[in-house]
């Protein structure tokens, strides 16, 4: 068997079980449309920021233990863009906090530029060290008047500035800039170092982001969430009751509540489908070039390739905030697909440790295994739960249905997620270090 | 034989992450409930009543729409849940609403979710910030206490609440020397405590979880003596923090939403029989969220989520006969026989607005190490 | 200006807890210390590996508090501790032969080795839920104070009061007691000293006769025992609940980085300094300022550098900014 | 890149995941032992028979090379870079697989005993490079030398100070701060702490001065007096030779001369080729 | 061309490189010889920007080089190759060769989306300069071959080999011979010296074989410890004392045979 047809396979494999969750209730399976093709959302979302992980790390070595940063910046694009504007906001305070933002970043110019034109010595100290606490409580002294402001307006229900009520798919690409901004501002520090600290650098930062986006309430309500995000398409209650699309399905012969849900979740899958194949398109094109040479010889011999003139620390940069950013685009899309943002859900073991089972189950260095990985761990994620359930059952089959131990398993099962997930990860590290479709 | 129907209650609980160590408890309040139910008898012409739990991970909204349409492909007739306000509101705009779904949470309390055209199909039984606010500004009050150090668990509930009590109180002219948030699921507190402590104020409030953050901070002032008296809100109140933190909790303060200590009381005694702890935090909600489906069910004579969710605020308000835990089956009978009942469960359900609990409170101190119930509000 | 109340304030808030909080993170961080300077790959089952042994504990205090066993003020757990060690070495000892050794035989990368612990860690992760629950469990009895705030004041007639819990006690004193025993047995025995070689250069480890498995068997009791003390002092101080445990890698990590990893006095200092940034830098002054300011200058607000929700992400700045200054961490992260 | 997937990292060499400080560079030879058996016959008292082997599944680069030293001998071997002078040395000492040949110890075929075992057997190894622990004090060095011994070892200690001075007045320094020379001294000082029965050096005076080397190859001698055989390898071929009782020249990894060293250095052949003229 | 002043280079306590002076005359070719451990690939590393000095400078046609990394100085016409070959390992030997030239167009991301007509246009000519590398350094027979799979001479002659990709000022070649065939050691000998004249590249080369520093080059400089020990003529260097003690090897007798050999 060939090696394509062996990992069509694999792809055709993943397929059927999304199929068979569409269509049988035998087992794990749910038998409903709309389980299967919610499943395959997500798993699209997640194929993309494998994609993004596999690149960082399948075809430059670098280690992102920061994904969830990267992804809450996507989601926070979302709301800045989509969400229609606080009324009032900007007046009560909107301005000056931009204007304070602007004001401490011009402190941080002032002191680069401080540092790199004074000679080195007390004076410097002393002008840095006055400037960046003049600089400190200026900023404050209009920021927080600012952002009481906004936040006082009422905050059950508000208290944000709100977005910019455009589109929301611009956000996705607004998203991925964000997520790109901050990888740039991480990598020009985290990348300079002489040895390279780039994990825990990453995981520092993401942490940081996600407790801005926790505690600035001004910014995206904080821990309050921002629920009923626009969507891409017109939502099911509306059509339900939307003559013309009741018209529609009756000709198909759905019933307008399965007609409608399936109608949203397939609008989703499409346009999903379509990011991932063009962000795999390029990525694609870009590894089968002069670039993806280049980038190959540098993880194979920095030192060589560095001698033949390509900019090693550059290119790391460069490939990291490109990943970066294609996790920022899926944050986007998975904010959008759950219509809302909820800072205090973004947490290391779903968001960093989990991509990173599924680009390296799928076979880090190739792209199709990451999208492999990325819907295929995806599944078992969701539907191990029920497995877990079944085995203990089976394993438990001669006790009492009241027996201590049995119902302790049984409470239990939850867990049987993250011992699989362990499990999956170590076997093929094992049996199949390269993952399920490994590099050419 | 006599299992002639089947009914199906999905129990979406946050069985792992964040708050694993309340999913339990809750889970199995709820599911108290529905076997109170079944042994009665009396629901639908003995129907039983099947739980189906599924995970939300409290944090992962994809996992938890996915466990959700898997429990409406099950055939499930109303959703308990979800625990976390981030994956509730998943839960309800990507399935329930769209699904035509019924589905009471026990715990989200986020003011946002009330504004979504919810269609008439999501309740809560978790009482409203904005009210449990004021009462905690009256109980301050009437207890001489002037300033206050606020801290709050770092999510909607909290922060929710923490707004609200800071709001209802500087009105009432106290002051709040300092409103800081805590996280729960990290162990050292000793950072907030010091802010806590500097700040100053006659007393701490905690709107926080007695088991999770909350009981952190309350174990960390004691022990520094930076605080000897506390303020407890609803997510305080529960047997388990007096046994925990001991003698030095008496003289603490606060209340529980709960008209009399009939429901509570009976309940941690049914909770104790079942063998879990009642008292743990949105245990008794999820009782009250299972039972309300449920006679909304029999009120309706339909487990259809389209008949039965327009029931579920007649079944909960007055009037009616007041209906306590371990009266499941009578009231079903009596909603058969046609009588009206009202609902008060463990947790003195009232159900006001858009689908909002409200109601009396329950002013509580600890005396001599346990919660004893001071007045009614 | 009262300068003993603010000593005693000072002492009380930020002083005591921190120096506890540092010693727990420290132990942690010379568990992963160890392991990166002997193994070479960062841990990232430490956290999970802390509760295993702690649920060990945990387990054996219950039945020596149901047989009526205890050790007087002191906690019983300390008596179960041992043992909590022994159950521990036993799960490490496993893994390393059904997960680890396979690698090693195979020279993988470190790299690889870290992946992998990614596995362990989520496995035992669901290990330990299984087992004890992923509820919170407290086992801390016996005494609980040696001071009291309360006893200080009256005692001493000053208005702030000093506490000084056991657990902080046992804690500090335990911490400086493995501390030095690890030192001891690094810098003094022949085992130690044959791990150093090993962390060092393990091919002419190898020439010297050192056999790997073994001192990589040493290492992994060790990285056992410091664990386990680690979690369980965290959970006697404070309480036992996995989830907690799991996050608690994040500054145990930043602590073993900031010190230099691979270096145990690094880790003992960095995990010092990120349990006090968190707590000093957003504590607020204010109670200080108003016993050594004259009446009239106290301070109206909190005088607080940054709100204490931005504690985890102090600790994380002064990581890079240490990184950016001192790219090998305070002390030069080397080995054993 | 290797084809084993376990070693593929992918360029990574983040500081704050793995340490590379240290690792591992050998190929894994023999992990676990096999049994020995007795020689029957006269042999040397060490020797590498007719050895044929590479590293991991890779080419030959020995080719049935042959070598052998007695008690109170030294033998050299010289040759060109990456004749595979380490790499027989490597499979003396058990870090390669030989895949045909023996090696013979004082009556005994060592051919399938481990590294570890081979010491404990009483073999001493000096490698090429990095052959001190930096980190350790030279003492500390000194006491990982005599690891696998259980009785006194302060004797011995005494023994290798009155031979190398200058090591007993840095003792307590970390070796990693020594100059080149000295650790070189260090690196054999190690090896001696094992009491070797045989004692294996790998070009013992590379990047060491003149002097040094004089002071080295004095010292060398001076073992051999002691009865121990020394097998070593050398880029200063004829300093070495002339000190050498018996010499091999590999070409490739195959013996392409061998005689005693005054005779290596007599033949033109041999000179003209690898003593530089 | 390239004047080194007074260049240090400690590891830790250690003086790797230590006050060496000296000036490679453009269009020469430069011998640069020593024992084992003198220092000179550290040198090399240091003039190359690979390793920053401890102190001293580095200067190129008059303009200040000292700490520049190597990709910049690649592109000032500065190229190495290194002792020990640094291979792309999981690149076919053509690939090797094809990832030299600097600003290939096909570099940029952007333009292997939107400009792949150009890239392979670029990619042929890129190829049929490779292969004629290739046939020169008589490897045309492995160019598809992964570069980790082929001997450590053909290693050595692929890394020579990307130096002839692009059109270099100066050449540093640390050891180029050891561990290549002597026939073909003095073809390539015969390559550089074609280079030197017809395209006037200046090399400094590193090597241990007298005779294949005898037939290129003229400035021979000595390193020892760290310090340059002497520099001329190759029949001057093989009469300085110092050097035959420290180097070529003790007593006149060594001295004779050597010049037989030359
Ligand atoms: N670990 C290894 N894996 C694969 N091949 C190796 C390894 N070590 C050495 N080789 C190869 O084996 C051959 C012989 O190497 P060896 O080190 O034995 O040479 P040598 O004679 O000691 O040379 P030198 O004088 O430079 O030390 C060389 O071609 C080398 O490339
Ligand atoms: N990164 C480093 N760290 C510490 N010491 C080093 C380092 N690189 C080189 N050295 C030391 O510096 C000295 C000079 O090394 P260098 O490689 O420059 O010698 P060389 O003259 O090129 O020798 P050879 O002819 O063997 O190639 C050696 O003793 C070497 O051990
Ligand atoms: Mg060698
Ligand atoms: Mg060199």
């Amino acid at each position: 068997m060939s090696e394509t047809v062996k990992h069509s396979l694999m792809f055709a494999f993943v397929g059927v079980l999304i199929i068979l969750d569409g269509t049988t209730s035998f087992g794990i399976f749910a038998g409903s449309w709309n389980s299967a093709l919610g499943i395959l959302n997500m798993g699209l979302v997640s194929a993309i920021m494998a994609l993004g992980v596999n690149l960082q790390w399948g075809f430059a070595g670098l280690f992102n233990v920061g994904i969830m940063g990267f992804t809450a910046l996507g989601g926070l694009a979302v709301v800045l863009v989509s969400s229609s504007p606080t009324p009032g906001a900007w007046s009560q305070g909107g301005i000056g906090i931009i204007m304070a933002l602007i004001l401490g970043a011009l402190t941080v110019v002032a002191a680069v530029f401080i540092t790199k034109n004074m000679t080195k010595g007390k004076p410097r100290v002393l002008a840095l060290t006055a400037l960046l606490i003049a600089g400190f409580f200026a900023y404050r002294a209009v920021f927080d008047p600012a952002v009481s402001g906004v936040e006082a307006i009422n905050p059950a229900l508000y208290g944000s500035l709100g977005g910019l009520g455009l589109p929301v798919l611009l956000a996705w690409p607004a998203g991925g800039l964000l997520a790109a901004g901050a990888a740039w501002l991480i990598g020009k520090t985290a990348l300079g170092l002489r040895s390279d600290y780039l994990a825990i650098a990453t995981l520092g930062i993401a942490e940081i982001i996600i407790a801005i986006m926790k505690n600035e309430d001004w910014l995206s309500r904080g821990v309050k969430n921002v629920v009923g995000l626009p969507r891409p398409m017109r939502k099911e209650i509306v059509l339900q009751e939307d003559p013309g699309f009741l018209d529609t399905a009756a000709s198909l012969g759905l019933d307008p509540v399965v007609a409608s849900t399936l109608y949203v979740k397939i609008t989703y899958s499409l346009l999903f489908t379509v990011v991932l194949l063009a962000l795999l398109w390029m990525a694609q094109m870009g590894l089968k070039s002069p670039w993806g040479r280049m980038m190959r010889a540098i993880r194979d011999n920095e030192v060589a390739a560095e001698a033949m003139g390509k900019n090693v620390t550059r290119r790391h940069l460069q490939i990291f905030v490109l990943g970066s950013a294609i996790c920022g685009v899926a944050g986007a899309m998975m904010t959008t697909l759950d219509g809302q943002l909820t800072p205090g859900t973004y947490n290391p073991l779903r968001f960093t440790f989990l991509i990173w089972v599924m680009v390296v189950v799928g076979g880090s260095g190739n792209n199709f295994g990451a999208v492999l990985g990325g819907i295929f761990i995806w599944f078992f994620w969701i539907k191990v739960e029920p497995m877990g359930a079944g085995l203990i059952n089976f394993v438990t089959y001669g006790l009492a249905d009241d027996s201590a131990l049995k119902l302790h398993l049984l409470d239990s099962t939850a867990h049987m997620r993250l011992f699989t997930m362990g499990l999956i990860l170590l076997l093929v590290l094992r049996f199949s270090p390269r993952g399920l479709i490994p590099e050419k | 034989g006599g299992h002639a129907k089947e009914v199906k209650l999905g129990i979406l609980f946050g069985f792992t992450g964040p708050i694993e160590s309340l999913a339990p408890s809750m889970g199995a309040g709820a599911e108290l409930a529905m076997a109170e139910v079944t042994k009665s008898g009396m629901l639908l012409d003995t129907a039983t009543v099947t739980p189906m739990r599924a995970d939300t991970g409290c944090i992962d909204n994809g996992l938890s729409t996915a466990n959700a349409e898997k429990m409406l492909a099950d055939g499930v007739s109303g959703i308990i849940g979800g625990d976390c306000s981030g994956v509730t509101g998943a839960i309800l705009q990507n399935v329930a609403i769209p699904n035509g779904m019924v589905m009471i949470s026990p715990s989200a309390t986020s003011p946002g979710l009330s504004t979504m055209e919810d269609n008439g199909l999501f309740f809560r039984t978790a009482p409203s910030d904005a009210r449990e606010g004021q009462v905690m500004a009256e109980v301050l009050t009437d207890r001489g206490v002037k300033s206050i150090a606020l801290t709050y668990t770092n999510n909607d509930y909290g922060k929710g609440l923490a707004d609200a009590i800071k709001t209802s109180f500087e009105a009432v002219g106290g002051e709040v020397t300092i409103s800081a948030a805590h996280e729960d699921g990290k162990g050292d507190y000793s950072a907030e405590v010091g802010a806590l402590a500097s700040a100053g104020g006659d007393i701490l409030v905690v709107a926080g979880y007695l088991d999770q953050g909350g009981l952190g901070i309350i174990q960390s002032s004691l022990d520094s003596g930076a605080f000897d008296k506390f303020g407890l809100p609803g997510g305080m109140i529960g047997d388990s923090l007096p046994a925990n933190v001991g003698a030095d909790l008496n003289g603490s303060f606060g209340q529980i939403a709960g008209s009399g200590g009939q429901g509570a009381e009976a309940y941690f005694a049914m909770a104790e029989e079942a063998g879990f702890d009642g008292s743990s935090p949105y245990s008794p909600e999820s009782y009250d969220a299972a039972a309300l489906v449920m006679l909304a069910m029999q009120a309706a004579n339909s487990k259809d989520p389209a008949d039965y969710g327009t029931k579920i605020m007649d079944v909960a308000n007055a009037p009616g006969e007041k209906i306590y835990p371990g009266e499941l089956g009578k009231a079903l009978e009596l909603l058969k026989a046609g009588t009206d009942i009202d609902y008060v469960g463990a947790s003195a359900v009232e159900l006001i607005g858009p689908g909002e609990s409200a109601g009396s409170y329950r002013e509580i101190e600890v005396t001599d190490g346990a919660n004893k119930t001071v007045q009614f509000r | 200006m009262d300068l003993l109340n603010a000593l005693v304030a000072l002492t009380n808030y930020v002083m005591i807890p921190a120096v506890a909080y540092g010693s727990q993170l420290a132990l942690g961080a010379l568990g992963v210390t160890m392991i990166y300077a002997v193994l070479r790959f960062s841990n990232f089952a430490h956290g999970d590996t802390m509760a295993f042994g702690t649920m060990v504990t945990i387990l054996i205090t219950w039945w020596l508090q149901s047989m009526g066993i205890n050790l007087g003020p002191l906690p019983t757990a300390l008596l179960a501790l041992p043992f909590g060690i022994l159950g521990c070495m036993a799960l490490m000892l496993f893994t390393d032969r059904v997960v680890y050794r396979f690698y090693r035989e195979q020279k993988a990368k470190p790299v690889i080795f870290v992946m992998v612990s990614l596995g362990v860690m989520f496995m035992m992760n669901g290990l330990v839920r299984f087992i004890i629950g992923p509820g919170d469990q407290r086992f801390s009895d016996g005494e609980r104070f040696i001071v009291s705030a309360r006893d200080f004041k009256a005692m001493t007639g000053l208005r702030e009061g000093l506490a000084f819990k056991t657990s902080q006690g046992i804690t500090i004193i335990t911490a400086v007691v493995v501390v030095a025993a690890l030192f001891w047995f690094l810098n003094r025995t022949r085992t130690g000293k044959s791990m150093r070689a090993y962390s060092d250069n393990e091919d002419l480890a190898l020439l010297s006769g050192i056999n790997p498995e073994r001192v990589v068997m040493y290492t992994w009791m060790i990285v056992a025992g410091l664990a386990t003390i680690a979690g369980v002092l965290y959970g006697l101080d404070k309480s036992f609940k996995p989830f907690t445990y799991f996050q608690l890698l994040l500054p145990i990590f930043a602590a073993a980085i900031v010190g230099g990893l691979g270096n145990p006095i690094g880790a003992i200092a960095g995990g010092f300094v990120i349990a006090f940034s968190e707590v000093s830098i957003t504590y607020a002054w204010k109670k200080i300022l108003r016993y050594l300011m004259p009446e009239n200058l106290e301070p109206d607000g909190l005088v607080q550098l940054l709100s204490t929700d931005y504690k985890f992400a102090v600790s994380f700045v002064i990581l890079l900014i240490v990184l950016l200054f001192k790219p090998t961490g305070l002390f030069k992260g080397k080995s054993v | 890149m290797s084809g084993n997937p376990y070693q593929n990292d992918r360029g990574n060499k983040d500081a704050s995941i793995t340490s590379t400080s240290g690792r591992s560079t050998m190929e894994p030879g023999l992990k676990h032992s096999g049994e020995v058996k007795p020689v029957i016959g006269d042999s040397p008292f060490l020797v590498g028979d007719t050895m044929t082997g590479g590293y991991g599944k890779g080419p030959d680069i020995l080719h049935e090379c042959t070598i052998a030293v007695n008690p109170g001998e030294i033998a050299v071997i010289v040759g060109p870079n990456g004749a595979g002078k380490s790499t027989a040395m490597k499979a003396v000492f058990g870090m390669l697989n030989v895949r045909s040949g023996k090696v013979l110890l004082d009556g005994e075929d060592i051919t399938n005993l481990s590294p570890q075992d081979r010491v404990v057997k009483g073999m001493g190894f000096v490698p090429q490079t990095s052959n001190i622990f930096t980190s350790l004090t030279v003492e500390e060095n000194l006491e990982m030398g005599a690891f696998i011994r259980t009785d006194d070892i302060s004797n011995t200690m005494e023994q290798i100070y009155h031979l190398f001075p200058i090591l007993k007045d840095k003792r307590n320094q970390a070796a990693g701060e020594l100059s080149g020379g000295q650790r070189q001294q260090v690196a054999v000082g190690r090896a001696l702490m094992t009491q070797p029965k045989v004692l294996m050096l790998d070009e013992p005076t590379a990047g060491v001065s003149p002097i040094v080397m004089d002071e080295l190859f004095d010292r060398i001698i001076e073992v051999a007096r002691t009865g121990i055989p020394i097998l070593m390898v050398e880029q200063n071929a004829r300093q070495a030779l002339e000190i050498a009782d018996k010499g091999y020249v590999l070409v490739q990894g195959r013996n392409a001369y061998t005689g005693t060293g005054k005779e290596l250095l007599a033949d033109p052949e041999v000179r003209k080729s690898f003593l530089g003229g | 061309m390239i004047v080194v002043e007074d260049v240090h280079k400690h590891f830790g306590g250690f003086h790797a490189v230590d006050g060496a002076t000296l000036e490679i005359a453009k269009g020469s070719i430069t011998g640069l010889i020593g024992p084992n451990g003198a220092g000179k690939t550290t040198l090399f590393n240091v003039i190359a920007g690979v390793l920053p000095p401890t102190s001293g400078r580095v200067k190129m046609d008059g303009e200040d080089i000292t700490g520049l990394p190597p990709h910049t100085l690649f592109h000032k016409g500065l190229l190495r190759t290194f002792q020990i070959a640094h291979e792309f390992s999981s690149m076919t030997c053509r690939e090797n060769l094809m990832m030299v030239p600097g600003g290939q167009s096909g570099e940029t991301l952007w333009n292997t989306w939107f400009g792949r007509k150009r890239i392979a246009d670029e990619e042929r000519a890129l190829r049929a300069k490779a292969d004629e590398v290739m046939e020169f350094l008589t490897i045309e027979h492995i160019s598809d071959l992964k570069a980790g799979q082929i001997s450590g001479g053909q290693k050595k002659l692929l890394e020579l080999g990307r130096t002839m990709m692009v059109d270099a000022k100066i050449v540093f070649l640390d050891e180029v011979g050891a561990g290549v065939n002597r026939t073909l050691l003095y073809t390539i000998a015969d390559a550089i010296k074609r280079l030197n004249e017809e395209r006037g590249y200046t090399f400094v080369v590193i090597e241990h074989d007298m005779e294949f520093i005898g037939r290129l080059c003229d400035p021979v400089i000595c390193m020892a410890e760290g310090k340059v020990l002497a520099q001329g003529t190759l029949d001057e260097i093989k009469a300085n004392e110092q050097v035959i003690e420290a180097y070529l090897g003790t007593g006149l007798k060594n001295k004779d045979k050597l010049e037989a050999g030359a």
